[in-house]
């Protein structure tokens, strides 16, 4: 789609001067819209990857939430709804921010792209701040599958104590809640650093309205992590 | 286009630049080709050296050779090793990633740092693997079935497992190089029914490759958790079941063996076609197939576990999948077959081992029919028919493909030729012995002998004299290569640029070919194996 | 070397199904001889006939043919899809129960196979049977999967920790045959391994005769069921803490969120090793868990017993259990 | 390719779209459909992610191959799914006491 490029770039292609000469060409592409094509292309497939990689999570997620119902329900009353649901708003919030980033890059206004990069690393990082504190508080409820797991723990309200026979199955609950919570932050634990890498480039001018496709890149890539998000919070937290 | 002659010396990709640095760091696609056949080479010998102690071991009933533990480790490790670091990336990350930028006409892949990146990353996981082999070994066998490899094994399970892991990803960016490169980086004129079968077969292997294998990622993953940090998904103790990681481990694993096939049957459509000099039979048809296995080889990963306490019902619908799957397999056999006729056929070794691919992958595709019934399946199961079944399509399928198509491009990578008598002896003590191993095997599985057995009952013995006997012809014939192919770098005939007057774009730039690969934009005007004689005859 | 099967290279068949699998083998196998034998003479017979003479051949411009494309398409297809259901009917007879079995019930531990006949006679890696009369086993395992084979039988059902499975034969020869474990279950898998004796019926009496005396499954089962306490719960009265279990089995239990389940072999086991993952509607899930208090054996005891319960107008069955007592809404 | 500039009120709208059906996730779920609230919880996070898709990651802007790449991870998982499902919810139909205790939620007479 070259020609819808050059229709939607904005005035920059006069700076730029040749698509082929532009510094960031690759030259074993036949031209930088080939390359931006290419580029966008590729992070599709990633995200295809992504996707069934998540998918083996979720589809033991299925299972085990079938066969164990009232132990993913009472699992996940343990669970701080509010949390999740803050840190729903938050994370979508980072995909705003992120989508206002690629648009600023879109039209070639470099200080608020890296404005709202910063946005999305700081909205991203509060996701994963409120995230350890309930990991810790896991820990501290003995919530970690294993020997200790579901045992009382000291401070403990007793007619909270998990009851003998429901250790088992909550078990099961609580390691796809780690898993697939854990895998997700990991995501999001490695894209912040590439977000900042991209503000850092942003800052000394590498992106134009006519080449900025690692914006997009990483765009796409934040977008994804929030899909998953948006799957985990109603089926982790929210459970009847 | 150039002319031929002192193709040595002129200034290719292999002199280029000098150093080991030059290579380690190289982004050039013909350079990673060569640090993967170099790995992977590697890789088959430390894998055969675990089927020569498997076959070893079973010369006699008793249990003599080996220990029982070290040969549960020596018969993992061949296949892991075999299957994730071998065949594998073998086509694909070799011949795959030296060809397809020729083949379309583009100076590289789409992502050359990527595909650095995905050598290294390879490295890593074997390195990783091979750190489990030496800190223990592992005894899971190579489909790491639970509750064994989460709770009862005492071996290096999670070293290996994150090698696998690892090497998964290679895997994947191999095959999203390629997925963008076939899609953005045709020459122009290269419609897509213009392309050659084999970069039609690695789209297919691709699409497998990115939509398969993270799932086994994610699982093996999820046994690591399990073992390390007491995670529940697949432990009975906690209410998980074992059966679930079945599924999800075959649904990337069956898909896998396509990932192993499909290569190899898209160097069976080049092959074919240079050697009888004729344009393939019903290119559309041979080239959709690949699709469509790829595709539908989706739907049949419950054909491994008829007898897994999977529902009946599944099972049928498993079943019956499975016989549509093998269909386009079919088709492609009669295809290749047809292609043959009329032709002029030469006798040149990559046309013996293209012989031998279409008599022993036939072999070993219609027993998969044996086995896809699920009838008969629950009595052959998990015995050395399974066995002899994916020997005879994964070794006599695809490595010998694979070594059909080395031999064929080997004047291509290198612009010197193997010596052709020797190639065709290997070719022929490959075939021989080959049989000599896994025939007896159909027969001892049918029997009954299960596999993964260090000792059996003692009237087994005779067939399983004659398997070992033959594996030792088999190891002959690979070794040959191995050596006639090192001496060829230093004393092979050099040769033209197209010593096969065969018709692909990868014959029409010099060989060795240069970095950039073309030294001018190519143009395609004709469709592929225009060989025959309405054609322009061959340059 | 002497092979006793129908044919060189084909072991025994000694059950009633083996028949079958062995017809369907050899059709598959002329299937391949044909094909392996068509696909080899073509590709020889081509590759000689039009072996090139001379460098400058040129070829026929052949494009393919829609018609052959059409036939080697749908002959196999048609031959795979005879082939499906034939080996599906054969699955199905592998798979059914039978009627009024004999029963045993079979927990494989690495690496051994420990099995016990309903009348309490128990074996290690030895399985007596007579002649003729359909077998049912049920399976399971203590550790890991193993796989429960017997080739002259043509059969094969794997032992899954956590769950039952079943396996059915009929043997029709009285002789020994072999028993291996066909999933690999690590060091001495192989030697995991022992034999299906077949008896003649009288035969079979009298070694059911000769063992010593043994206490049958359900007998055992009846005094882990005091040894353990269950009975303090399950007394079997309205008033009792837990649902009576006379009858339970093989009836329709109402559960606690609304659902109906069959109480098979698995649900009663489940039930044991971990209650609350299925609540009985009207009871409150404070049945303690006895995983790992009772082995898989005594598990499939209890589970005996309990099948031995019948419903004789003693107490109110379960599913219609006293609706008064209280439904706690979290936990369940 | 997604150089099309998407104008701003887009990206608000779908965002409060978005924190629209946050809300009312939380809310279907303290209401508590029974049956439904599995059903209902997962129609709106799919929307949702709809939504990103369409808006966020441009793929409405773009081009059929990528429309293409996005479902066909999807379409692999519902087969994933779907087949697995398949499995436990059919077994034991055959010889109920092999099947995965509670698998079935059937009320097979
Ligand atoms: C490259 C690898 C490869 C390939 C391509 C295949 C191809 C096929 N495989 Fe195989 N298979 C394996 C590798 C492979 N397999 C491995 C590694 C295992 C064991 C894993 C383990 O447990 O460790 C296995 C196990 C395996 C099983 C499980 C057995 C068991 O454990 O009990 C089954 C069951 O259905 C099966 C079926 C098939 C079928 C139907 C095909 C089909 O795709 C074959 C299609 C090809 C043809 C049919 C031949 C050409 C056709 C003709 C010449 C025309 C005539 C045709 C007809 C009349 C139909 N395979
Ligand atoms: C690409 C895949 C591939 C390849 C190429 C091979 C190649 C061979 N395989 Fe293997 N095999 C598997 C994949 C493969 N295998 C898999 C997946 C399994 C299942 C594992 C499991 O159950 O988990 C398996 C299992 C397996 C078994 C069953 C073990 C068991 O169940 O107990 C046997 C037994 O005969 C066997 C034999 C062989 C032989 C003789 C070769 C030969 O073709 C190899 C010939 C090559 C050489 C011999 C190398 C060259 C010679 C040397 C390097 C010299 C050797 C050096 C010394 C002796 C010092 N293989
Ligand atoms: C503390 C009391 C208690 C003890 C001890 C106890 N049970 Fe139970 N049992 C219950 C209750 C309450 C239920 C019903 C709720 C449920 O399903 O969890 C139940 C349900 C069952 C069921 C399912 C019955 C049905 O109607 O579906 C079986 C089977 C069972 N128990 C067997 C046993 C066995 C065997 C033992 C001893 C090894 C045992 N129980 C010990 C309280 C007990
Ligand atoms: Cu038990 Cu193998
Ligand atoms: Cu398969």
């Amino acid at each position: 789609m070259p020609e819808a490029a050059l229709q939607h770039g904005h005035g920059e292609e006069q700076a730029d001067g040749h698509a082929q000469t532009h510094p960031r060409f690759a030259h074993h592409f036949e031209s930088l819209e080939n390359q931006k094509e290419s580029a966008s292309l590729g992070m599709w497939v990633f995200l295809a990857q992504e996707v069934m990689f998540f998918g083996g999570l979720f589809m033991a997620y299925i299972l085990y939430r079938n066969l164990y119902h009232g132990a993913f329900e009472y699992g996940s009353h343990l669970l701080n709804w509010k949390l999740g649901f803050f840190n729903t708003i938050v994370l979508i919030g980072s995909s705003v921010t992120m989508a206002m980033a690629v648009h600023s890059a879109a039209l070639g206004q470099r200080t608020r792209i890296v404005g709202w990069l910063l946005a999305t690393i700081l909205l991203g990082s509060v996701f994963l701040g409120v995230k350890v504190v309930e990991y810790t508080e896991k820990f501290h409820h003995n919530l970690v599958p294993g020997e200790t797991f579901g045992l009382p723990y000291e401070g403990m309200d007793p007619h909270h104590a998990m009851p003998d026979n429901m250790r088992r199955p909550t078990q099961v609950y609580y390691s796809l809640y780690f898993a697939m919570t854990g895998l997700h932050a990991l995501h999001m634990i490695i894209g912040i650093p590439i977000l900042a890498g991209i503000a850092w480039f942003a800052h000394k001018g590498e992106y134009s309205a006519r080449f900025h496709t690692p914006v997009e890149l990483v765009g796409l890539y934040w977008h994804f992590v929030d899909i998953v998000w948006i799957f985990l919070f109603p089926l982790l937290y929210l459970i009847h | 286009m150039t002319t031929t002659s002192t193709g040595a010396e002129r200034r290719n990709y292999l002199n280029a630049s000098e150093g080991l640095l030059s290579w380690l760091l190289t982004t050039d696609h013909k350079r990673i080709a060569i640090l993967y056949l170099i790995s992977v080479t590697f890789m088959f010998f430390l894998g055969g050296f675990f089927a020569a102690g498997v076959r070893l071991e079973l010369l006699t009933p008793r249990g003599d050779l080996l220990e029982a533990d070290t040969y549960n480790k020596f018969f993992t490790l061949h296949g892991v090793f075999m299957v994730f670091f071998v065949l594998i990336p073998a086509i694909p990350a070799i011949l795959g990633n030296f060809l397809i930028p020729l083949m379309i006409g583009a100076r590289d892949l789409a992502f050359p740092r990527i595909n650095l990146l995905s050598w290294y990353i390879y490295v890593l996981g074997a390195a990783f693997t091979i750190v489990a082999m030496i800190s223990g070994g592992v005894d899971t066998g190579w489909t790491f079935y639970t509750p064994y490899s989460t709770i009862y094994s005492n071996s290096a399970v999670l070293t290996a497992g994150v090698g696998i892991f690892i090497t998964g990803f290679s895997s994947i960016l191999t095959g999203l190089n390629f997925i963008v490169t076939i899609h953005k980086m045709r020459a122009p004129g290269l419609t897509w029914f213009r392309l050659p079968l084999f970069v039609w077969a690695h789209y297919a292997t691709s699409l497998i490759q990115i939509l398969g294998t993270p799932v086994v990622a994610v699982t093996v993953l999820m046994v690591a958790a399990e073992r390390a940090f007491h995670l529940g998904f697949f432990d009975p103790r906690v209410g998980g079941d074992p059966v679930l990681f079945q599924h999800l481990f075959w649904f990337y694993s069956h898909p896998a063996v396509y990932i192993m096939i499909l290569p190899a049957m898209g160097v069976i459509s080049e092959l074919v076609t240079a050697f009888s000099r004729k344009r393939i039979f019903g290119y559309p048809v041979v080239a959709i197939s690949s699709l469509s296995i790829a595709v539908v080889g989706f739907l049949v990963w419950g054909h491994h576990m008829y007898v897994a306490g999977q529902s009946a019902y599944a099972g049928m619908v498993f079943s019956f999948l499975s016989f549509l799957v093998a269909i386009p397999s079919a088709i492609k056999t009669f295809n290749w077959t047809a292609t043959l006729y009329k032709g002029s056929i030469s006798w040149q070794a990559p046309m013996l081992y293209v012989i031998g691919f279409l008599g022993l992958f036939t072999v070993g595709g219609l027993t998969g029919i044996f086995l896809a019934s699920m009838g008969l399946d629950v009595h052959v199961h998990d015995t050395y028919f399974v066995v002899a079944h994916f020997h005879y399509i994964m070794v006599g399928g695809a490595i010998m493909a694979y070594m059909g198509g080395l031999h064929f491009w080997w004047p291509k990578m290198t612009g010197r030729m193997y010596p052709e008598w020797w190639a065709r002896v290997s070719a022929v003590l490959v075939f021989i012995g080959f049989n000599a191993t896994f025939f007896p095997q159909f027969l001892l599985g049918y029997l009954g002998m299960p596999r993964r057995y260090h000792a059996y009952v003692g009237e087994f013995q005779v067939l399983n004299v004659f398997s070992t006997a033959g594996a030792s012809v088999l190891g002959v014939g690979y070794l040959l290569p191995m050596v006639y192919f090192l001496w060829s770098l230093k004393y092979g005939e050099v040769v033209g640029d197209n010593p096969f007057g065969a018709k692909g774009l990868e014959w029409q730039t010099s060989s060795p070919p240069p970095v950039e690969n073309f030294p001018e934009q190519p143009r395609v005007t004709e469709e592929a194996y225009a060989y025959s004689e309405s054609e322009v005859g061959h340059a | 070397m002497q092979w006793t099967g129908p044919l060189p290279y084909m072991p025994e068949q000694a059950s009633s199904v083996a028949p079958e699998v062995d017809a369907l083998y050899l059709f598959l196998v002329g299937i391949s001889i044909f094909f392996g034998v068509l696909i080899a003479a073509l590709v020889v017979g081509f590759a000689v006939r039009y072996r090139r003479r001379s460098e400058d051949e040129k070829t026929p411009h052949i494009h393919g043919s829609a018609l052959l494309e059409v036939a080697w398409s749908a002959i196999p297809l048609a031959i795979v899809m005879a082939v499906f259901f034939w080996s599906a009917k054969i699955y199905f007879d592998i798979n059914r129960a039978p009627q009024n079995p004999m029963e045993v019930y079979v927990v494989g531990k690495r690496w051994m196979w420990k099995l016990q006949h309903l009348t309490g006679q128990r074996e290690i890696n030895q399985l007596h049977v007579p002649v003729g009369v359909p077998v049912k086993l049920t399976l399971t395992s203590e550790d890991v999967i193993h796989s429960f084979f017997v080739p002259a039988f043509r059969i094969k059902k794997d032992a899954i920790p956590g769950r039952y499975t079943s396996l059915s034969f009929t043997a029709t020869k009285a002789g020994r045959y072999h028993l291996f474990c066909a999933e690999y279950c690590g060091t001495q898998h192989s030697g995991m391994i022992g034999e299906i004796v077949v008896l003649e019926p009288h035969e079979f009496q009298e070694w059911l005769a000769g063992g010593a005396a043994a206490t049958s499954p359900a007998a055992a089962g009846e005094k882990l069921f005091k040894d353990l306490a269950c009975i303090t719960c399950h007394k079997g009265d309205t008033g009792a803490r837990g649902p009576a279990l006379a009858g339970v089995f093989g009836s329709d239990v109402r559960l606690a969120d609304g659902s109906v389940v069959k109480a098979d072999e698995s649900y009663l086991r489940e039930s044991i090793v971990n209650p609350t993952a299925r609540v009985v509607a009207g009871y409150q899930p404070i049945m303690p868990t006895f995983q790992g208090v009772v082995s898989e054996e005594q598990l499939m005891q209890l589970v005996a017993y309990i099948q031995t319960l019948k419903r004789e107008g003693q107490g109110a069955p379960p599913a219609a259990a006293p609706a008064g007592a209280g439904q706690p809404k979290g936990g369940q | 390719m997604s150089d099309h500039v998407v104008p701003v009120r887009v990206y608000l709208a779908v965002f409060a779209a978005l924190m629209v059906l946050t809300g009312l996730t939380v809310a279907v779920w303290r209401m508590d459909l029974g049956v439904f609230a599995t059903p209902v919880a997962l129609g709106i996070a799919m929307l949702k992610a709809v939504l990103v898709i369409l808006y966020f990651m441009h793929v409405k802007y773009n081009d059929k191959l990528t429309k293409l790449v996005a479902a066909s991870g999807f379409f692999f998982l519902v087969i994933l799914f779907g087949i697995t499902i398949l499995d436990y919810w059919a077994r034991g139909r055959l010889n109920p006491e092999t099947r995965l205790p509670g698998a079935v939620h059937l009320e097979d007479k």
